[in-house]
């Protein structure tokens, strides 16, 4: 019999990022919700997972509960394989052995290209300045599959973003290639907290792949500044599972500094 | 002192390797001399005014907290700070007065240094944090560049000076970032002997790439020990003496960071921070932790207290690997 | 494999960031699978006739000797080396008939190579000892060239594809190099795990540059410890797994060289080696010490002895530092 | 009352070497007879030398007797101050940081270029084929002094080298900085087993400093293959000291291997 299951808006973002993931593949983890992305796919999903932090550390096995604030700390690094630098981590990437990359955005666009670095007025006189690329845009130039997690408000969704801080698909096929950058990387999938996100391989542009349970794809994507592709068949994303909501909630985040969020729930 | 250019608009900070080397020929001793000193000598004797500022690693981890609340005690002017992750330096660097200029990286959290930027106190550019890592590299290479592929295709080429050049064997695009000399480095080590030999354990951004760029490098340690140390243990080594200008003794210098394997991170204080946001909250804050503290030592008497510290201390159970 | 290129007369191996990327893509594996297998197989797995081979350290100094022996027994041909130190290895490789072209480097001693040199029966370009570390760091890096200040000048510049251009932002003239992505690495270690995670004690060339730029890496070892051993000591890591193919578990890997804290250098068998003139020579030297004998165990048995080993181990006396 | 000391050229040439070195300086040190000199001039004159091989080792304090062969080995990194690679040893030289460096040669010109390749013929087929440059292109491009030791026989000062290994003055003033070699170094002095050479401020031409005590400057210059200029005052080198020669001969090199050489004799 069916029941409604509760959780944040983040805490789904965090469970479809950490299904994302592949077992035995590198992934280059960004600061903040990536970090717990990267716990909890380890924990479920992904064991033989090895994260690769920009501080330079090499396959490490986080220690829980998640401590906020940390970031080069001996939770973040235990167990590391190896601890280097910051220009050993991203010579790693640049030469090919990172799979997967993740990153939050303030905004993105039709394809993939990132903004983190201001909103509103000019870059010398911004309305609202935020952290910037920190080593995103290496992530996002370097790794194989680059996931963008970003909150699902319309404004968010921009036809060209104000900054351009970490490279999408730039202006479409082959321009990554022809700015110099990687060939054959680029965004793989944006995650949401109402859906997800990938990118058609002849325009490069973002497709809606999947909604959350009992969603209706168009109210997802009408508020959205652009129109994106919608796949031929939608999927239905599960909200977060018992087993997920119990490890962010009890093991990893008990104290919900970054598992809080806006109140969602659906039907199972 | 490193030179400014400009490309367009950008202004940046480049000096030619010759000059560099020539400074290191001329002004960097290799004697091995007892470099130990407070912290208030070591930062007015290394710091000048106008002076470009790094430092290794976080606010939240490894930090030289201590060396960067005395550069503020001093009230040092129109520094240039290049920052990776600059949650607090940059905020309180700015609040102080100290800094015109930051080269980042990550530019903290917390709304004080954004609204700085907004209106203008602070000028910001972005080289992001693999391009500064990549700017001391080749600071410490003595090259004058060195090319990178990333940065490519995104708006941090229009605010920074990177640049594009043809791949001379592919003649493909390439990025390329201008060598980084800083004037003074501050680096936050476990373990240091009065010479400047120095080890940090667990990972840094760029120690080693800093001590050799950097004209001046201040270590600040959490312990001083017998150089003998690291003569039976070279690989533990991550800074050789004749790198260090300063050594400063520094229990608790990353505070309110964590030290690894030490103490941890104290977030009650941490929290402060990040919570403020006017003027007067930034100014009261400094009044409190700076100015009416006159260094390091007093800091933690009175405004940490050896309770705390304690505490901190036992929280730091993850030793593994840190030795 | 690595793709010839040519500048004028000067053949050279270069291969497109991208291409070399896409290698370690898709045929690179990410997961932790035991790769321990004799010399003889991982010799017959990885390296292929015409590959481009490099090694670290050298032929007197934790050098993957073994390795070579088995590269010769199983007679590879037109074989492409990148040699710093190399005083043996390039002789034993072109008097076995399975090198063709040498980067150096320093082209060993003993008058044997020389005279294959003279003879034209070995082709070498001169990159110098700094110019192959940097193509390796470029290499690992994933960028086309890496800039020096060095070679400029000199008649090496002609010999190899090194280039002079303008740096981009003093126009002043830097030379570069461009990067070196091996097909096969050898690297005798002190320590490795049957995933590939490896130690080595003392200093390296390019260990880890080599480890990361290479398509195929080889790891000989004197010892084969627990995998948990690396995550407990992550400072002490050299090479990580996922760079590796191949582990081959090698006590007295790296004789007649020495290994750090191991064992020393056997002087006579040296002397023996740096003594060969005539091609006689050096056939019955390859023939007693390789065509004869099945492997390195049985190499170990028949031409060192337990005694001698014994002797050796026994010689390595300072340990300090190597651990 | 005078007497005679007998010594080899090669211990002449150590002995010169070592008392060329400044203490509490930095000294790049190549393979053989400079790792004997560092080690002879760490005994007797300069204890706070920090010598720098190309492999890594940064500080070491050479183990006694020195062992043939050990290029990397303990004996030669024991007590080092930091243990790295050679892409990190080169960056130590790069950016200035080494203040002498020597080298062996082959051949040298009058501007101090260095030829360690081979001799005769080409460099495709060449008479006879030598190990050519190893590190010492990045010693000689690098270092603010770079001190050459060369056999003094007059076939190997040349009037052009065959091969330019490693660079000396190039063609003379200004040539290095047009090259782009690093600005202000350079060789500094030429150490034969029976001379001393410098070079000239103005015209960067090889100039004969001082012979050995009983050589006339005159003889010793004129079988050289060009002749180089003559300092106003020629001075006297003291011939190798008993404890020069006690160092090399029972605690250093007790085996004879690299001290041995062609027998020398002077009058003291």
């Amino acid at each position: 019999m069916p029941r409604t299951v509760e959780f944040t808006d983040t805490e789904f973002m965090i469970a479809q990022g950490a299904r994302l993931l592949e077992d035995g593949k590198t992934f280059f983890v960004g600061w903040g919700i990536p970090q717990v992305v990267a716990i909890l796919g380890q924990k479920l999903y992904v064991p033989d997972v090895i994260q690769l932090f920009e501080f330079g550390a090499i396959g490490p096995q986080s220690v829980l509960p998640f401590v906020r604030g940390t970031m080069g700390g001996p939770q973040n690094t235990f167990r590391s394989l190896q601890w280097l630098n910051m220009n050993w981590a991203f010579a790693y990437s640049a030469s090919g052995y990172m799979d997967f990359g993740m990153l939050g955005a303030l905004q993105v666009d039709p394809y993939g290209n990132i903004n983190s670095t201001f909103l509103g007025g000019t870059y010398e006189r911004p309305e609202r300045r935020f952290a910037g690329s920190g080593g995103g845009n290496q992530v996002a130039s370097h790794c194989w599959k680059t996931i963008i997690v970003i909150k699902h408000e319309g404004r968010r969704f921009v036809p060209k973003v104000e900054f351009l801080t970490s490279p999408g698909y730039l202006t479409g096929p082959g321009a990554r290639e022809k700015a110099g950058l990687p060939a054959g990387t680029g965004p793989y999938r944006v995650v949401t907290s109402k859906a997800l996100f990938g990118f058609d391989e002849e325009t490069k542009r973002m497709t809606l792949l999947a909604v959350l349970r009992g969603l209706d794809p168009d109210d997802v994507v009408k508020d959205m500044g652009f129109r994106p592709l919608m796949a031929k068949e939608i999927d239905e994303i599960h909200p977060p599972t018992d087993e997920e909501l119990r490890l962010l909630r009890e093991e990893i985040d008990p104290s919900r500094f970054l598992i809080a969020g806006e109140p969602m729930s659906a039907v199972i | 002192m490193t030179k400014i250019r400009k490309e367009g608009e950008i202004e940046y900070r480049f000096e030619p390797p010759d000059d560099f080397r020539a400074f290191v020929r001329d002004r960097k001793s290799r004697k091995a001399e007892p470099k130990l000193c407070s912290a208030k000598e070591a930062v007015s004797a290394f710091v000048a005014d106008g002076d470009y500022l790094v430092y290794d690693f976080s606010s939240l981890t490894r930090g030289p907290q201590s060396l960067i609340r005395e550069v503020i005690r001093q009230r040092k002017k129109d520094l240039w700070v290049g920052a990776e992750f600059t949650l607090h330096e940059s905020a309180l660097l700015t609040g102080a007065g100290c800094a015109t200029r930051i080269d980042v990286g990550f530019l903290g959290y917390g709304s004080y240094i954004g609204q700085a930027v907004c209106e203008g106190r602070v000028r910001v550019y972005e080289w992001t944090n693999g391009g500064l890592a990549l700017r001391m590299l080749a600071g410490a290479r003595g090259v004058p560049f060195l090319p990178t592929r990333d940065l490519l295709g995104s708006d941090n080429m229009g605010v920074s000076a990177a640049k594009v050049i043809a791949d001379p064997y592919t003649g493909l695009p390439v990025a390329v970032v201008p060598a980084l000399n800083p004037d003074v480095a501050f680096i936050h080590v476990h373990q240091a002997d009065v010479f400047g030999d120095a080890r940090i354990f667990g990972t840094n951004l760029f120690a080693l790439e800093a001590a050799m760029a950097s004209h001046r490098v201040i270590l600040s340690a959490e312990e001083i020990v017998d150089p003998e140390e690291f003569r039976k243990d070279p690989m533990r080594t991550t800074i050789p003496f004749f790198l260090v200008d300063a050594v400063v003794h520094a229990p608790f210098g990353a505070y309110p960071g964590a030290m690894p394997a030490r103490y941890e991170i104290d977030l009650a204080h941490v929290d402060r921070l990040n919570g403020i946001r006017s003027e007067d909250q930034m100014q009261k804050y400094l009044h409190e932790t700076v100015y009416s503290v006159a260094d390091h030592e007093e800091f933690l008497d009175q405004q940490v207290g050896a309770r705390r510290m304690r505490e901190l201390r036992a929280r730091a159970t993850i030793i593994e690997g840190y030795r």
